[in-house]
């Protein structure tokens, strides 16, 4: 099996340094090592999922690292288990998908080698960080699939708004990774060991204080929280629109901002001790639900959207783990990883086709685009979570699990949510495809086949996955089986305000019944609010303006002017006392004369006193 | 396995030799010079290698020993030899020469950095002296030694800087130089202090190693020997030398300080301060150690505020320098070795900085950030390189950058939490920094000032005066600059400092095996909990 | 005893003329007050028997240098040309400091007994020095005639035009 | 026969005058002039202590006569420097000829 996870996790990497080293020259080349490396890891992540599922339970490999105490062993690893196999699945399924979806899309684009081959490296890191067997392998990875977002943000570099997006996702994820890191210190120096299994172990029998628990998994939801755009940290990942389409798709919807919901999932034990913690991750992954999907109501770029959507989903995913939702939050990361991707690419082959992002300057796309049309109302559907698609099972299974866990302001405060996501993504869908023709002087056409195939793949999965979600939640659990409850009143409430948001989304952008902008009008101040989004990045603006550049300024200016005043100051104090006696050296011979015959006299006076 | 060449000896004479030589040569053989240069850094370099490679792991210590009375009545021997530690650093600076050289030969060109003021001759031999010097510094058993080669190296630094510099290059060589000797007047105090003290009349430091000297006297010499080797390092607030020399420094010199000389210090603090004064380190350590933790957090914040390049990177290595100082305050194993794997590493990583930026420099003829911009458009190679040394710079996994900073605050943590964890913010930061001058100097729109150089001749006719104003304004005066990507001879160094980075990164164990031993005969010695 | 009165004399003479030759603001009067000094010592040279040396001092002293001297102001500047003028400076401090080197002198002098030899002063004779300085005196003699071939030509030197410009 | 007191007194009298001279002068002949004064003074001092105190020997004579010779040459020299000087800045006046000034 292991040789397997290696088959999984070199390919993608041999890929990359093939592409860089080898092949960068030739476009077609790169790409298809770069996809048949990927079908060759996907599957063998079948195959191993297939073993797995024979015989569920941890499969782990330790290879030492490095080598310093005997009792800090700092190694690299595979763990396989259930948790860690599906997630294999899913990243090199959407990576494939998106993979073959480029060729189409990045077409004649410059960096087209180059394109690949980090995406390739990605693939890699996001393997190695999904079957890392101990944290420090896990943050390793975490940091090269942030860096490889970084990369793939500001693929075409040269313009402004994405050399700063990338730059911005690489900061502001890091503040996460900051707490994480020192989680994983703080950790590796109380157990002695990096290893899950063993922290598991070791921290089941009581080492830690319940303060310290807290702490610790406080500073890991940070990490999580910056990888998965939790508020506040979530300011990123619109900006990360810069970037590509497909990369959107697979990077910042599917697979690396799950990064942090399965970072929580793998350190759940940890979480599991801490009632506190899991409150916090609830109240913020809630509020960053409702937050992210109200700013999604006003947004015109139809990748802003779907990024607000994507905090919006990753929200529900982080309060699922926050009410023990275990099971649901991680159905709901796979469900959203597949229908997330498909919208995004849809979005992109709307994009592709019209060169633009606004969808205002779209509009009756389902003429001229029908399979591109056709797959995202599935995607919408399964995010607005109307059955029978997989995100109705995953999406309520979380609603139900947090008002059976008693959250009840959490709970209403998601349902409403609920509403949102169905509203914004009809809005959408209305003004995109049905609603009047906006756009003039272009001719939209149906993607190729490269791009339109994978849409309906991940079409497919979008509506099927949710009839696997028994069978997931018995291989999948934390504790005991957390057997699906039958209930019937939420998810028919839910479907019943999905299709309600649906149909009010109708009547405004479709028929024009209810006036937009009337109502804007009516709610200036709440749209002006969502549309700047909560002015969070002014407060972060402001922050980093008046205390990170004002302090590094004067750090700057303390150096220049205190520090090195005081250096400069002694020397000016040496030169200036050398420049006060040098006046004694006037040059004229005269005055030495004077000192000489002076300097006689007094030696006489003075030998005289000797006497 | 004990060889019987003098490989120490060999080394040491190998570069004097080579400066020998460089010195007797014709003045116009500018490329002997070059060539002697080159090879005296690749046999210093494969030399140092083969010890890599011999040094025998079981047997850990001091291995190639050499032993030769010179003044027996003072105590003075020559003696060198070489332990893990030393090793490391020996491996590093044989790399820093080599391709310090190279870089530097390429800078000698006509129209290059060094083009102006030209003299090769004098340079490669004031260069060669003082890796003479550094390399006698990691290798000497003997304080006298140690401090005569300790001064050896420091010395042509002013003379390289003052002649060879730009910008206010007399300051900064004649502020380097008063600092680095007001630091060797503190350790030549410690020094005759043990001297004297130990009362056997010896600079035989394997001898003084094992006198137990009394906890007050150590309490007392070892901040002393402690801030004179910081100054060095760059300890806070004595690093105000390291920014301007940096800055006015020629790429090769810059490389050569800030990747091996800074490491003097450090070194001379491990291998002086903490295995002759144990008692005295565990009194200070935990003192001292906000010295370290404030270089960290505050160098990273004025690398932030700064506007020219050279000054950012010259900051970036205080605060790195504060990771090393760090992890030897935390006075364990995991710190210690990843002290001295951080000193290998930003050696590398400041090295391949300090020549990136002489390339970019070179090319663009301005150090200030923002009169750069999307200059990854014409020197794709230069972005690759450069992004490659900021991700080390800032920590990323998969680069020796990363390794070291772990095992520092891994080790740190165990010795001073609460501190750790403000020393941790300085990676954050480091980040915002680094990515901005990334971002500042090769993304985004390309700069107005430059061309690509095919366009050069052809568009010089194109030139209207709308785009003239447009460069005025941007600061700079007259037609664009052509920038072309790197040539071989900077591409073949630039690739040797990346592959290591990535190479001790992915591999880390291939070096610090070697470090451990090292380290963990210390912390023997200091008795200190693992 | 006329011998004394004019050894008073000559004293007195040559004691205002040096006051003369420090203190006249025209360089030109001054330097002929330093002739009136030099022959009033040698004046006293004479009467105190030493007529080569009395001899010397008028032929080298004031044949010899005065006339350089005087070539010397009127080469470097006219004599009715104001740069010839000139004020002294400094004079308070270098009064004070001459008058406490003459009283530590004279304090010197009077405190020191002298045992003199008494008798008129005996007259030297040339021969005598002649003798003196060939035998006796050979090697700082030679020593002194290079000291002057080299002043000779080090003076030349100097004051040559350089050809060059 | 005056007493030697008067005569050494005298000597200081012509030496203190030259010192006064050569701290006061401007013109660099000038100093040169009182310098000259000293030597005289010097000179005199040599042929007093012979007479008055070893009448029989003649180092005071050879003495001031290699003193004379001396001071010529010196003259000479000093004349050549001054010229020298003065043809390169035009004057000869002490204090513009500071160019040792610190």
């Amino acid at each position: 099996m292991f040789e397997l996870t290696a088959t999984v996790l070199l390919c993608p990497l041999a890929a990359f340094v093939l592409i860089t080293f080898f092949t960068g020259k030739s476009e077609k080349i790169s790409s298809l090592v770069s996809m048949v490396a990927m079908a060759v890891s996907l599957l063998s992540s079948l195959l191993i999922f297939a073993l797995i599922l024979s015989a569920p339970g941890d499969y782990e490999l330790k290879i030492p690292w490095i080598n310093i105490l005997k009792d800090l062993p700092i190694e690299m690893g595979v763990l396989l288990n259930p948790v860690s196999s599906v997630m294999l699945m899913v990243v090199c399924t959407v990576s494939l998908f998106v993979q073959i979806y480029s060729v189409g899309y990045m077409h004649n684009d410059e960096g087209y080698s180059k394109y690949y081959s980090f995406i390739s490296l990605f693939s890699f890191s996001m393997l190695g960080l999904v079957i890392a067997n101990n944290l420090l392998q896990l943050y390793i990875f975490w940091e090269l699939v942030g860096l490889c977002s970084y990369l793939l943000i500001g693929h075409w570099y040269h313009k402004p708004d994405a050399a700063n997006a990338a730059k911005k996702a690489f900061v502001v994820t890091r503040f996460g990774d900051f707490g994480l890191l020192i989680a994983v210190i703080f950790l590796a120096c109380k157990t002695g060991t990096f290893n899950f299994l063993e922290i598991e172990r070791v921290i089941g029998s009581g080492i830690l204080s319940p303060a310290a628990v807290t702490a610790v998994a406080l500073l890991i939801f940070c990490g999580a929280a910056g990888k998965s755009a939790q508020f506040p940290l979530h300011i990123w990942l619109p900006d990360a629109m810069e970037g590509p389409t497909p990369i959107s798709a697979l990077i910042h919807a599917a697979t690396m901002v799950a990064a942090g919901v399965y970072l929580v999932i793998r350190t759940y034990f940890i979480f599991d001790l801490s009632g506190t913690a899991l409150s916090v991750i609830a109240i913020i992954g809630c509020s960053t639900a409702f937050m992210a999907g109200s700013i999604a109501i006003v947004q015109d770029d139809i990748k802003k959207v779907l990024a607000y959507s994507t905090i919006s989903q990753l929200g529900y995913m982080m309060l699922a783990l926050g009410v023990h939702g275990y099971t649901a939050g991680y159905f709901h990361l796979i469900t959203h990883a597949t229908f997330k991707a498909l919208l995004f690419l849809g979005a992109g082959s709307v994009i592709h086709s019209l060169h633009t992002n606004n969808i205002w300057e779209m509009g009756r796309l389902f003429k001229n685009m029908k399979v591109t049309a056709v797959t995202f109302l599935i995607g919408g559907l399964a995010l607005s979570g109307v059955y029978p698609t997989s995100g109705f099972f995953s999406k309520d299974a979380i609603l139900i699990q947090t008002l059976e866990s008693g959250h009840y302001v959490l709970f209403a405060v998601a349902f409403l949510t609920a509403g949102f996501t169905a509203f914004y993504m009809a809005r959408v869908f209305f003004v995109v495809f049905l609603s009047k023709e906006k756009f003039s002087g272009k001719h939209p056409h149906e993607s190729p086949a490269v791009m339109y195939v994978p849409l309906i793949l991940l079409a497919t999965l979008a509506v099927g996955l949710g009839f696997f979600s028994e069978g997931f939640s018995r291989l999948i659990f934390f504790g005991k089986i957390n057997e699906p409850e039958h209930a019937v009143l939420i998810p028919l409430l839910s479907n019943l305000s999905a299709i309600g948001a649906i149909v009010l989304a109708w009547a405004i952008y479709q028929k024009e019944l209810i006036s937009a902008a009337a109502l804007e009008q009516r709610f200036a101040f709440v749209h002006k609010f969502l549309k700047n989004k909560y002015y969070i990045d002014e407060m972060y603006v402001f922050c980093v303006k008046n205390i990170l550049f004002v302090v590094s300024n004067a750090a700057g200016w303390f150096d220049r002017h205190i520090v090195d005043g005081a250096v400069n100051g002694a020397f000016y104090l040496t030169s200036s006392a050398a420049g006060a006696l040098r006046k004694l050296q006037t040059g004229m011979v005269q005055n030495y004369a004077v000192g000489i015959f002076g300097g006689v006299i007094l030696l006489w006076f003075f030998m005289n006193m000797m006497k | 396995m004990i060889v019987h060449f003098p490989f120490l000896s060999a080394i040491l004479s190998v570069t004097l030799l080579g400066a020998l030589i460089i010195i007797v040569l014709p003045e116009n053989k500018h490329f002997l010079m070059k060539v002697t240069a080159g090879v005296t850094g690749f046999i210093s370099l494969v030399l140092s290698l083969a010890l890599f490679v011999l040094y025998d792991r079981s047997l850990g210590g001091f291995q190639f020993v050499e032993q030769i009375a010179w003044l027996p009545r003072l105590g003075i021997t020559y003696q060198v030899g070489i332990d893990g530690i030393g090793l490391a650093m020996l491996l590093l600076t044989g790399i820093v020469i080599l391709t310090g050289v190279l870089i530097s030969s390429h800078e000698f060109k006509a129209g290059g950095l060094l083009g102006a003021t030209g003299r090769p001759k004098e340079f490669y031999a004031l260069l060669l002296v003082l890796v003479a010097g550094v390399f006698g510094v990691f290798m000497s058993l003997d304080l006298f030694f140690f401090f005569l080669f300790y001064e050896l190296a420091v010395l042509p630094m002013y003379l390289l800087i003052g002649i060879w510099g730009t910008g206010k290059k007399e300051y900064s060589a004649m502020k380097l130089t008063l600092y680095l000797l007001l630091g060797s007047a503190f350790i030549l105090i410690g020094i005759l202090a043990l001297y004297f003290s130990s009362g056997l009349r010896t600079f035989d430091w394997l001898v003084l190693r094992s006198v137990a000297f009394p906890a007050h006297f150590q309490n007392i010499v070892f901040p002393v020997i402690f801030v004179g080797f910081g100054i060095l390092a760059g300890l806070w607030p004595f690093h105000t030398w390291s920014p301007d020399g940096h800055a006015s420094a020629p790429s090769a010199v810059s490389m050569l300080h800030a990747g091996v000389l800074m490491k003097l210090g450090a070194f001379g603090i491990i291998r002086v301060a903490l295995e002759l004064f144990p008692i005295g380190a565990k009194f200070w350590c935990p003192i001292l150690v906000f010295l370290p933790i404030v270089n960290i957090v505050y160098g990273a914040l004025s690398a932030m505020s700064q506007k020219d390049l050279k000054y950012v990177i010259a900051y970036s290595s205080v605060s790195h320098m504060g990771i090393v100082l760090l992890g030897i305050c935390s006075l364990n194993a995991l710190g210690l070795n990843g002290a001295v794997f951080q000193m290998f590493s930003h050696g590398v990583m400041t090295a391949l900085f300090f020549a990136l930026v002489g390339c970019i420099y070179g090319r663009t003829h301005t150090r200030i950030l923002n009169e750069m911009g999307g200059l990854a458009k014409l020197a794709p190679f230069l972005a690759v390189a450069f992004t490659v040394g900021g991700l080390a710079s800032l920590g990323l996994p998969g680069t020796s950058g990363f390794v070291a900073e772990f095992l520092v605050f891994l080790g740190a943590f165990k010795a001073y939490p609460a501190l750790t964890v403000i020393a941790a913010t300085g990676i954050v930061i480091t980040a915002i920094y680094v990515l901005r001058v990334v971002q500042k100097i090769f993304f985004a729109s390309l700069n107005p000032n430059y061309i690509p150089e095919a366009d050069a001749c052809t568009m010089k006719d194109q030139f209207t005066h709308e785009h003239l104003e447009e460069v005025s304004d941007s600061g700079h005066k007259g037609f664009p600059i052509s920038v072309s990507d790197a040539v071989l001879l900077e591409k073949i160094p630039i690739v040797m400092l990346m592959g290591i980075l990535i190479l001790f990164g992915i591999w880390p164990s291939l070096i610090i095996n070697v470090i451990n031993i090292g380290v963990s005969s210390i912390v023997q010695t200091i008795g200190g909990s693992l | 005893m006329i011998d004394m009165y004019l050894l008073y004399f000559l004293m007195i003479f040559a004691a205002v003329s040096a006051v003369g030759v420090v203190t006249f603001r025209n360089i030109f009067h001054g330097a002929i007050c330093l002739g009136a000094m030099l022959l009033g010592i040698a004046g006293i040279y004479l009467i105190m028997g030493a007529e080569f040396v009395f001899a010397v001092q008028v032929l080298v002293y004031v044949g010899g240098i005065l006339t350089l001297i005087l070539f010397a102001i009127m080469l470097t500047s006219k004599i009715a040309d104001r740069s010839i003028l000139q004020a002294n400076e400094q004079k308070t401090v270098s009064f004070l400091i001459s008058a406490i080197t003459l009283f530590v002198l004279i304090y010197a002098i009077v405190k020191t007994p002298f045992t003199t030899v008494q008798g008129p002063f005996i007259v030297v004779d040339t021969a005598r020095i002649g003798k003196s300085l060939f035998l006796n005196n050979i090697l700082p003699f030679e020593v002194i005639s290079i000291l002057l071939l080299a002043a000779l030509v080090g003076a030349i030197v100097l004051a040559r035009k350089d050809i060059k410009k | 026969m005056i007493a030697i007191q008067e005569l050494l007194i005298f000597n200081s009298v012509i030496f203190a005058i030259g010192i006064y001279g050569a701290l006061t002068r401007r013109n660099t002949i000038g100093i040169l002039m009182s310098i000259e004064l000293i030597f005289n003074s010097a000179c005199l001092n040599f042929i007093v202590f012979g007479k008055y105190l070893y009448p029989s020997l003649l180092s005071g004579d050879i003495f001031v006569l290699f003193i004379i010779t001396v001071a010529a040459a010196e003259v000479a020299v000093a004349l050549a420097l001054l010229l020298c000087i003065y043809r390169n800045s035009k004057n000869i006046f002490i204090e513009k000829i500071s160019l040792m000034r610190g």
